[in-house]
C-alpha cells in the first residue's frame, strides 16, 4: 500500500483539535473562507470535483478559492498550504499528494484555526479533520473485480493499468483487488500484471501496448484511473486488439462516451465526482461553525445530499459508484 | 586611374582606446600596400574596417569612388574584398574544402553543393600555394601554419579586387612565404590591389610598392618603399632610433638542465634527442610541420609521447603532467597564444598570474591585490600596451597579447623557458625588448629553448641549434657551424 | 607536411563505413532490438513495428528540427511547450469546425510553432540571450499561455471529426501516415543540411559563430531560420499528437524537451554545434522509442525501467564517442606524416 | 571578485522585490513566511552552489534532482532497516558522492558531453530511487530531526536550515571567488585547452566538482526528507530545471567561465520570493510560470537592449561631432 507506516512521531508538535465538543444546534456560519486545493489544477476529473465544491459555497455564503500545483506533487501542495495559513483561510479542502509531506503544514494550519477536509486522496488521520471518501476502498475493489470477471466471462488473465506507484488511493484498490482475487469464485481470473502510466496520458498508451504485447491472451485491463482507461480504450479501439481485449475501471463519461460507443469498452464505473466537492464544503462548514468535530457518530446535513454520519477515523463515504454502460452514459456530463 | 578603395579619415575608438584616429590612404589596382607599425598602433582595426567587422566612428570608405557603409562583411565581401585576418576564423568542424568555398561552393543542376568540384578546388589551390592538405579532412587540428594556409587559400578562392592580409606571413617559414608571395605578385599583376601587414621589413620590400606607416592609432606617412630604408620605416613607426635586433649577450654555460633522450611519438616524431643546459639558448628550427612544437609540447607535458625519456635537473620528469613540470622549474609559451597561451575572456591580471595564483595566495586565499601588483609588475617590463589590468585579454593587439603569454610564464620564474615562436606578430621595437629580455635572463642562468620559423632570429640569438624535418633530428650545430645555408639545408634537405 | 594517403577504392568504402558518425547508434539499436525480439519474438510482428514507429513518429519530427538548432550551437528547450500549444489550438480549432480539411489543420499547427520559434529566435539573436536561457523562459511562458487560455478544459477524443482522428491510423501503401510525414521531415531536412548551401551555413554558424560572422554569413538570418524550423516542427508535432491522442489539455506534450534533447544527443549531434548530422536524430528518437516499448515488453519490473532506460542512454552515449574516437584517430594516421 | 554589473543589477532587483512585498503584500514580511520562504528555497539554494561551480567550467548537472530523489529513497529504506539517523546521515552524504562521482567519471574520464551524460544519469538514478523504495513513502522519522529542520533558533525568526544555507554558500563563495582553485574554475570554463597548457589539472577538477555536487545533492536529499517527513522515490522531481533557472538568472554564462555566486543567490531569491508573493496575492499557477519565464529573458534582454542603444547613441553623438 502506498502509506506504509502511520506517522506517530512525525505529529509530536501537532495539537490535533483543542478539546472542543461539537455543538449539533449550531448555526452554519455565512462568509467562511474556502479553500480547495486538489491534487493538480488543470485536471478534468479535479476540476469537476472542486466546480462541486464551488456550488456548495455558493449555497453556502461563503468566499470560494481555488489554489493548487500543476505537477502533482506535494512538495508544492505545501507551499500553497502555507499561503492558506498566511491567508487565514477558514477551511482548507486539500487532496493529498503524499499522505504525510503535507502533514506538518496540515497541523500548523490546524493551530491556527483552519479546518482541514481531505477528499480524494486522504492525509494522514492524524492531521485533518474529516476525509470525504468517494467510496470505501473496499467497494471499489470488490466492484472492480466484478466488472473485470463479468467481462472476462469468469475465467482468462487480466492486468491493471494504474497511475503513480504511489498513488494512495489506486495502491489501496490495488490491494482489495488482490484479496478480491484470491477468493475462491474468482480462481479463474488471473492477475498478470499490474502497469503504471504515471497518471501520463503517453505514457498510459506505451503501457497498453506492452501489456497486449506481453500477454497476448489478455482479456481485460481494469485501469482504475481516469486517465489510464480513456489512454488504454484509445490504443486498443485504433489496433488489431480490438473485440480481443476489453477494458473497464474507473473513468469520466465524457472521456470515455467514444469507446462505449465504438464497443471497445462494455461497462466502467465512477460516483459523481462534482459531489465529492459539494460534500466537502458542507462538512468544513459543518466544522468551522462548531456543530460537528469530526468525531465517530456526529452527524450533519449536505444541502442537496441529504444528511451523512462521519464513520470510523473521521471519514465521510460518499456512496456506492455508478456503473456505465452504453445504455446509461448519454445521462451524464462530467 | 582612380583609387578601388580609399580609407579617408577613419576614426574608431573601443571605450576609452582610441586605436585608429584619423587615417586615410588609397589603395590603387595592381599594387600592393603594406601597413606597418607597432603592435596596438591600429593596423588590424584599419583591416577590420575594410572588412566590415567594425564600422568606422568617424570617416568613410570610398569604394570606385563612392562614399560605402559596410553593414557587415557580407557587403564587404560583396564589394570584392578578401581578407585573412590575424587570427585564423576557420570553421574547426568543417572540411578543409568547405572552409575554402563557404558562401560561394560550386552546385549542381539540382542547386545542390557539387562536393567534387569542391575537393578539386580546394587541392588546386593548395597545388598553387605549393602544399599538401588534404582537402577532405577537418579543420580541427591543423596546426597553426596549416591554420594560416587555409586562410590563404581561402581569399585566393574568392578572387577578389583587394586582398587584405593582416600578417599572413607570421606563422610561415621562408619556403612558404616565398610561394605566398610568387602567387600574390601573380594577383597583383592581374589587377588586384593588395593590403599587406607584417613586422618583416624584408617581407616588405621584397613585395610591396607602398607603405603607410602608422603609430598610436595616427596616419605618420605614406610613401613609395622604394624611397624609405628600413631604418626610416623603424624611426617613423617607432619614433627613435633602435639598437641591435638581436642583442646577444655572452653567458657562462652551466649545469645541464634538460636530457631529452629517443623520444618518439607514432607518425609525429621520433628519436629526437638533446640536451640544454642552463644560460643557454638552444633553437629548434626546421620547417612548418617538422614537428618541433610537438616535440616541446611532449616534453613540458601538455602531449604524450609513446617512447623515451626525460630527465630535468637530473631527475625523471613525469610524462604528461604538465603541473609536475611547472612544479620543477620549466614553462612553455605556446605558440598558439589565442588558443593555448591565453583565457581571452578573463582579464590581463587573471592572465598573467594563472599558473602563479597558488604562490600567490595566502593561506589558500586570493585577497588584496597580490595578483593585481604582481601583473603591474610584469606588464611594465615587458612594455605592454593595455587600458586597465581588468580588461579582458582579448581586447589588446596581437603583439600585446603575446606579450602577456610571455609574462605569464616570466612570472613563474622558471629555470627553464620554452619558447614557440615567441615573436610571432611582434613589433620590430618590442622584438628587440624580448630577445633582450631572453638573453639576459640566459646570462642570469635561465636555460632556452627556442622554437622559431625565422631564420635570422634562430641565428641571431641562439647557442646552438638543431634542426628537424619531419620529425626527426638532421642536425645539430654550433653557433660557430650555423648558416642560412646549413640550416636551410638540414631543414629542407635539398641544398638551396 | 600532410601527406595524403591514396587509398585504393575498397579501403575508401571501409573507411567511409567505418567513418559513418552514427555506426554507434546504429549498433545500439540493432542489440536492442535483436536481444528483445529473441525473448519475446512478437516484439517483430506487424502491429508491434508499427506502434514503434508511430510512436517514435512525434519524436522524430521534433528531434529534427532540435538537431538543427543543436547544429548551430544553440537549443531549443521550449518545444514541448510548444507542441502543447500548437496541440490544443488545432484540436479546439477541429471541433470548433468540424469540417475544416486535415491540411488546414497542419497548416495551421505548423503556423502556431513557427510563429513561437521565431519569437525564440528574435531573442537569441536581436536580444542577445543565450538560447537556453530565452527557451528555458518561453518554455514557461508559452506552458503559461496554454494553460491561461485552456484552463482546466479538455479536448476530448469524441468532440474531434472523424477523419482527424483517422489521420493517425490511417495509411497510404500501408505505411501509417504519422510515419510517412516523420520520414519526408527527417530525410528532407537531412537533405538540406547535408547538400544546400544554407544547411552549410548553419553547420558553419555552430562551428564558429565569430568565423560565420566574418565570412560573410547572414548569421541572424539563418538562426532565424534555425529556429523557426524548430518551432514549426515542433507545432507540426503538436498536430500529430492531437490527431494521435485524441485527448489533449493544457499539459500536452510537458517535459517533452528532455526527451528530444536526448534524442539528438543520443543521436550523436555535438551540444557544442557544427557536427552530427539529422538523421542521427531521428534514429536516437527511434532507439529512445524503442527502450521504451522493449522495457514494456520485456515484462521488467516497473521500479527497474527508468533505470534501466538511462543506462541504456549512456551506453548509447558511450557507444556514439567510441565511434568517434576512431573516426579522430582513423583521420590522425591518414594525415601521419614521416 | 569584483561584482560585475549585472551581479549587482541582479542584487538590487531582488533587494527591491523584497522590500516593494514587504510593504505591499500583507504578511509578506511576518517571521512565519520568512521561514517558509526560506525552507521553500532551502534545496534550489543548496544544489545551486555546486551547480554555479560546474556551470563556470562550462560543464552541467542535470541529475542533481534525481541524486536528492535517490538519496531521499535511501534514507527510507535505511531507516526501514532500523539503522539511526546518526549513521543514515553520512550514508546519504557518501551515496550522493558516489553518485557525483559516476556522473565525474562519464565526463572526464570517458570525455562524454556532461548535457548528455546527465540526461542519462537523471533517468538512472531516478530509476534507482524507485527500485530501493519502490511504491513506498517512508514518514515515521523522528520529530527532533524533522522539527529541527522545520524549526527556527530558538523559536525566533530565524530559521535552523538557514545557517547551513549560508555557511555552505560562504565556503563555496570563497572558494570561488578568493582560492586558486576558483581561478582554474573560470579558466577551465573560458578555455581549457588553455588551461591545461597553464599546468591546470582540467579532468580532476572537473570531477572533484561532480562529486561535490552528489554530495550537495545528497544533503539536500535529506534535508527535503526530514522537511517533508517523507522519504519517497519522487521527491524533487524536475528541480533540475528550477536550479538551472536561477543559475542562469543570476548571470552565470551557460558557456562558461562567466558569473559570480552573490549573483546565483540573489537568483536563488528572486525567484522564490516572487512566487511567495504572488501566491500570497492569489496569482494562478501558470501566471507563476509566465512572469518566471519572463523575468529569465528579461534579466538578460534589459541590459543587452540598453548597452546597444547606449553605443548607437554614442556613436550617432561622435558622427555629429565629426560632422561640424
Ligand atoms: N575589440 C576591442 N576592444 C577594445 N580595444 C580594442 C579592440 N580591438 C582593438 N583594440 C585596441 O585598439 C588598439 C589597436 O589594436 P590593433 O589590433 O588594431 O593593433 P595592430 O596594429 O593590429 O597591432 P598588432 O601588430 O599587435 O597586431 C589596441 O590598443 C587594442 O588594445
Ligand atoms: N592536434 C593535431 N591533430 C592532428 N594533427 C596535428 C595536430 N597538431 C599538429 N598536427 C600536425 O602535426 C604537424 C606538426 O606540427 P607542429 O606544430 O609540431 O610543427 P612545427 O614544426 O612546430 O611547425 P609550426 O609550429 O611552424 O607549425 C602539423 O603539420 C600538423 O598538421
Ligand atoms: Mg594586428
Ligand atoms: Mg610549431
Amino acid at each position: 500500500g502506498g502509506t506504509t507506516k502511520d506517522s506517530a512521531s512525525s505529529n509530536g508538535g501537532a495539537a490535533g483539535q483543542p478539546g472542543a465538543s461539537a455543538d449539533p444546534n449550531a448555526s452554519i456560519k455565512t462568509g467562511l473562507k474556502f479553500a480547495y486545493l486538489p491534487k493538480q489544477l488543470n485536471n478534468p476529473y479535479s476540476d469537476v470535483e472542486t466546480a462541486g465544491g464551488k456550488v456548495a459555497v455558493g449555497e453556502l455564503k461563503g468566499e470560494y478559492k481555488l489554489v493548487g500545483p500543476h505537477d502533482a506533487s506535494a512538495s508544492s501542495q505545501v507551499s500553497y498550504i502555507n499561503t492558506l495559513i498566511q491567508q487565514q483561510q477558514d477551511v482548507i479542502v486539500v487532496a493529498a499528494n503524499d499522505p504525510n509531506a503535507v502533514c506538518p503544514s496540515l497541523n500548523q494550519a490546524r493551530q491556527a484555526g483552519i479546518k482541514v477536509v481531505s477528499f480524494d486522496s486522504d492525509a494522514s488521520k492524524a492531521c485533518r479533520d474529516a476525509f470525504i471518501n468517494q467510496a470505501t476502498t473496499q467497494g471499489i475493489g470488490e466492484s472492480l473485480v466484478k466488472m473485470a470477471s463479468e467481462l472476462a466471462g469468469g475465467e482468462g488473465e487480466i492486468a491493471v493499468l494504474s497511475a503513480t506507484p504511489n498513488a494512495t488511493n489506486q495502491n489501496a484498490w490495488i490491494e482489495v483487488m488482490k484479496s478480491e482475487l484470491a477468493k475462491p469464485e474468482y480462481a479463474k481470473l488471473k492477475l498478470v500484471k499490474t502497469a503504471y502510466g504515471n497518471d501520463d496520458d503517453q505514457k498510459s498508451f506505451q503501457e497498453a501496448q506492452g501489456l497486449l504485447q506481453s500477454y497476448p491472451n489478455l482479456k481485460v485491463i481494469v485501469s482504475p484511473t481516469t486517465v489510464g482507461i480513456a489512454a488504454a480504450s484509445r490504443y486498443v479501439s485504433s489496433s488489431n486488439y480490438k473485440g480481443k481485449v476489453t477494458i473497464t475501471g474507473l473513468g469520466l463519461p465524457n472521456q470515455m462516451r467514444e469507446y462505449v460507443k465504438d464497443g471497445t469498452v462494455k461497462k466502467f464505473a465512477l460516483w459523481n465526482p462534482a459531489d465529492i466537492g459539494y460534500l466537502a464544503a458542507y462538512a468544513g462548514a459543518a466544522l468551522a461553525s462548531g456543530k460537528i468535530t469530526g468525531k465517530q457518530g456526529e452527524t450533519f446535513t449536505a444541502g442537496k445530499l441529504g444528511e451523512y454520519t462521519i464513520g470510523a477515523d473521521g471519514e465521510i463515504v460518499l456512496g456506492p459508484p455508478t456503473e456505465f454502460t452504453a445504455q446509461n452514459i448519454d445521462q451524464f456530463d462530467f | 586611374m582612380g583609387a578601388v578603395l580609399e580609407v579617408r579619415d577613419v576614426t574608431k575608438s573601443f571605450g576609452a582606446v582610441a586605436a585608429v584616429q584619423g587615417v586615410s590612404f588609397p589603395l590603387y589596382a595592381g599594387e600592393a600596400h603594406a601597413l606597418v607599425g607597432e603592435n596596438g598602433a591600429g593596423k588590424s582595426t584599419i583591416v577590420k574596417m575594410l572588412a566590415g567587422v567594425h564600422r568606422p566612428d568617424t570617416g568613410t570608405l570610398v569604394v570606385d569612388g563612392e562614399r560605402t557603409e559596410f553593414a557587415g562583411p557580407a557587403d564587404a565581401k560583396a564589394a570584392g574584398i578578401a581578407v585573412i585576418y590575424q587570427e585564423p576564423t576557420l570553421f574547426p568542424d568543417l572540411s578543409v574544402a568547405e572552409n575554402i568555398a563557404m558562401g560561394n561552393q560550386p552546385l549542381t543542376r539540382l542547386r545542390q553543393i557539387d562536393r567534387r568540384a569542391m575537393h578539386v578546388n580546394a587541392a588546386r589551390l593548395f597545388a598553387r600555394l605549393g602544399v599538401q592538405v588534404d582537402p577532405a579532412r577537418p579543420a580541427r587540428g591543423l596546426s597553426i601554419a596549416d591554420q594560416q594556409l587555409v586562410e590563404i587559400a581561402k581569399a585566393l578562392s574568392a578572387e577578389a579586387r583587394v586582398l587584405v592580409m593582416d600578417e599572413p606571413t607570421a606563422a610561415l617559414s621562408g619556403v612558404e612565404v616565398d610561394r605566398l608571395f610568387a602567387v600574390t605578385r601573380a594577383l597583383r599583376d592581374e589587377g588586384a590591389a593588395i593590403v599587406f601587414i607584417s613586422h618583416r621589413f624584408e617581407e616588405i620590400t621584397a613585395l610591396c610598392q607602398r607603405v603607410t606607416i602608422m603609430r598610436d592609432g595616427r596616419h605618420v606617412c605614406t610613401e613609395p618603399v622604394g624611397e624609405l630604408t628600413v631604418d626610416d620605416m623603424i624611426r617613423r613607426m617607432v619614433g627613435r632610433d633602435l639598437s641591435t635586433l638581436y642583442p646577444k649577450q655572452e653567458a657562462t654555460i652551466g649545469e645541464t638542465v634538460l636530457e631529452v633522450e629517443g623520444l618518439s611519438r607514432e607518425g609525429v616524431f621520433r628519436d629526437v634527442g638533446f640536451t640544454v643546459r642552463a644560460g643557454e639558448i638552444v633553437a629548434l628550427a626546421g620547417l612548418v610541420g617538422a614537428g618541433r612544437s610537438e616535440v616541446m609540447q611532449a616534453v613540458f607535458g601538455v602531449d604524450r609521447y609513446d617512447r623515451g625519456t626525460v630527465r630535468f635537473l637530473g631527475r625523471g620528469l613525469k610524462p604528461g603532467s604538465p603541473r609536475a613540470s611547472m612544479a620543477a622549474g620549466m614553462g612553455l609559451v605556446p605558440e598558439d597564444r589565442r588558443q593555448q597561451g591565453l583565457i581571452i575572456e578573463l582579464s590581463i591580471a587573471r592572465n598573467v598570474t594563472l599558473p602563479r595564483s597558488r604562490a600567490l595566495a595566502r593561506l589558500g586565499l586570493l585577497f588584496g591585490g597580490a595578483e593585481r601588483r604582481e601583473a603591474a609588475h610584469w606588464t611594465r617590463q615587458l612594455q605592454t600596451r593595455f587600458g586597465r589590468l581588468s580588461d579582458p585579454v582579448g581586447t589588446l593587439s596581437g603583439g600585446n597579447q603575446q606579450k602577456i603569454v610571455l609574462a605569464k610564464w616570466l612570472a613563474t620564474g622558471p629555470k627553464l623557458l620554452i619558447v614557440d615562436e615567441p615573436t610571432r606578430g611582434i613589433d620590430v621595437g618590442t622584438k628587440a625588448e624580448v630577445h633582450r629580455l631572453l638573453s639576459a635572463l640566459a646570462a642570469r642562468g635561465l636555460a632556452v629553448v627556442m622554437v622559431s620559423s625565422e631564420l635570422p632570429e634562430v641565428l641571431g640569438m641562439a647557442d646552438r641549434i638543431i634542426v628537424l624535418r619531419e620529425g626527426h633530428v638532421t642536425a645539430r650545430l654550433t653557433r660557430a657551424e650555423a648558416t642560412q645555408e646549413a640550416v636551410m639545408y638540414a631543414a629542407t634537405g635539398q641544398p638551396t | 607536411m600532410a601527406a595524403i594517403a591514396t587509398a585504393g577504392p575498397s579501403r575508401r568504402t571501409l573507411d567511409a563505413l567505418v567513418r559513418i558518425r552514427e555506426l554507434g547508434i546504429i549498433l545500439a539499436l540493432t542489440v536492442l532490438v535483436v536481444f528483445t525480439a529473441v525473448n519475446n519474438p512478437r516484439f517483430l510482428s506487424g502491429q508491434s513495428i508499427r506502434d514503434i514507429l508511430l510512436n517514435s513518429a512525434i519524436l522524430a519530427v521534433m528531434a529534427a528540427g532540435q538537431a538543427v538548432v543543436v547544429i548551430t550551437r544553440n537549443i531549443d528547450l521550449s518545444v514541448g511547450s510548444v507542441l502543447g500549444l500548437s496541440a490544443f489550438t488545432v484540436a479546439t480549432m477541429m471541433s470548433a469546425i468540424p469540417g475544416l480539411p486535415m491540411a488546414v489543420a497542419l497548416l495551421a499547427g505548423i503556423g502556431v510553432g513557427a510563429v513561437a520559434g521565431v519569437v525564440n529566435g528574435v531573442l537569441v539573436r536581436f536580444g542577445g540571450v543565450p538560447a537556453l536561457v530565452v527557451t528555458l523562459g518561453t518554455l514557461y511562458m508559452y506552458r503559461g499561455v496554454t494553460y491561461s487560455w485552456a484552463g482546466g478544459q479538455q479536448v476530448n477524443a469524441d468532440e474531434l471529426p472523424r477523419h482527424f482522428l483517422r489521420f493517425a491510423g490511417g495509411s497510404v501503401l500501408g505505411i501509417p501516415w504519422l510515419v510517412l510525414i516523420a520520414l519526408v521531415v527527417v530525410g528532407g531536412v537531412s537533405l538540406i543540411m547535408r547538400n544546400y548551401r544554407v544547411g552549410r551555413e548553419l553547420y558553419a554558424v555552430g562551428s564558429s559563430p565569430q568565423a560565420a560572422e566574418l565570412a560573410g554569413i547572414r548569421v541572424a538570418r539563418n538562426l532565424l531560420g534555425a529556429f523557426t524550423v524548430s518551432g514549426a516542427l515542433a507545432g507540426l508535432a503538436g498536430v500529430l499528437f492531437a490527431a494521435r491522442f485524441g485527448t489533449v489539455d493544457a499539459a500536452a506534450g510537458t517535459g517533452y524537451e528532455l526527451n528530444v534533447v536526448a534524442a539528438v544527443v543520443v543521436g550523436g549531434v555535438a551540444v557544442f554545434g557544427g557536427s552530427g548530422t539529422v538523421w542521427g536524430a531521428g534514429l536516437g528518437a527511434l532507439l529512445l522509442t524503442v527502450i521504451g516499448s522493449a522495457l514494456a515488453v520485456l515484462d521488467i519490473n516497473q521500479f527497474w525501467q527508468q533505470a534501466i532506460v538511462g543506462a541504456l542512454i549512456i551506453l548509447a552515449i558511450c557507444a556514439d564517442r567510441l565511434v568517434a574516437v576512431r573516426i579522430a584517430r582513423s583521420l590522425t594516421k591518414r594525415d601521419s606524416h614521416v | 571578485m569584483e561584482l560585475a554589473s549585472w551581479d549587482s543589477l541582479i542584487v538590487l532587483l531582488t533587494v527591491a522585490v523584497l522590500v516593494i512585498a514587504s510593504l505591499a503584500v500583507p504578511s509578506f514580511g511576518t517571521s512565519r513566511n520568512f521561514t517558509f520562504l526560506v525552507l521553500d528555497l532551502m534545496p534550489i539554494a543548496l544544489v545551486a552552489l555546486t551547480m554555479t561551480l560546474i556551470v563556470v567550467t562550462g560543464e552541467i548537472d542535470l541529475s542533481v534532482a534525481s541524486t536528492l530523489g535517490l538519496t531521499s529513497s535511501l534514507m527510507g529504506w535505511l531507516w526501514n532497516n532500523g539503522l539511526p539517523i546518526e549513521t543514515i546521515v553520512p550514508l546519504c552524504l557518501v551515496a550522493g558522492a558516489i553518485l557525483g562521482a559516476c556522473n565525474g567519471f562519464l565526463v572526464t574520464g570517458l570525455g562524454l558531453p556532461s548535457l548528455a551524460v546527465t540526461i542519462g544519469t537523471l533517468a538512472l538514478y531516478r530509476g534507482l530511487a524507485f527500485v530501493v523504495l519502490g511504491d513506498g513513502a517512508v514518514a515515521d522519522f523522528p520529530w527532533n530531526y524533522t522539527g529541527w529542520v522545520t524549526g527556527t533558533i530558538g523559536g525566533g525568526a530565524v530559521p535552523n536550515v538557514l545557517v547551513v544555507i549560508v555557511a555552505l554558500a560562504l565556503v563555496s563563495g570563497v572558494v570561488l571567488h578568493a582560492t586558486p582553485f576558483g581561478r582554474s574554475l573560470y579558466a577551465i570554463g573560458a578555455n581549457a585547452q588553455a588551461a591545461h597548457f597553464s599546468g591546470i589539472p582540467v579532468a580532476r577538477t572537473k570531477f572533484w566538482l561532480y562529486v561535490a555536487s552528489g554530495t550537495i545533492a545528497g544533503l539536500a536529499g535529506v534535508l527535503w526528507t526530514l522537511r517533508y517527513s517523507s522519504a519517497r522515490a519522487d521527491n524533487g522531481a524536475g528541480l533540475e530545471l528550477a536550479v538551472v533557472a536561477a543559475v542562469l538568472l543570476g548571470g552565470v554564462s551557460i558557456f562558461g567561465g562567466k558569473g559570480t555566486l552573490p549573483g546565483v543567490l540573489a537568483g536563488v531569491v528572486l525567484l522564490a520570493a516572487l512566487q511567495n508573493a504572488l501566491r500570497l496575492q492569489d496569482v494562478s499557477g501558470q501566471a507563476l510560470n509566465v512572469v518566471t519565464g519572463a523575468l529569465l529573458v528579461l534579466s538578460v534582454l534589459l541590459p543587452n537592449l540598453a548597452s546597444s542603444i547606449r553605443t548607437t547613441w554614442h556613436r550617432r553623438k561622435l558622427r555629429q561631432a565629426a560632422a561640424h
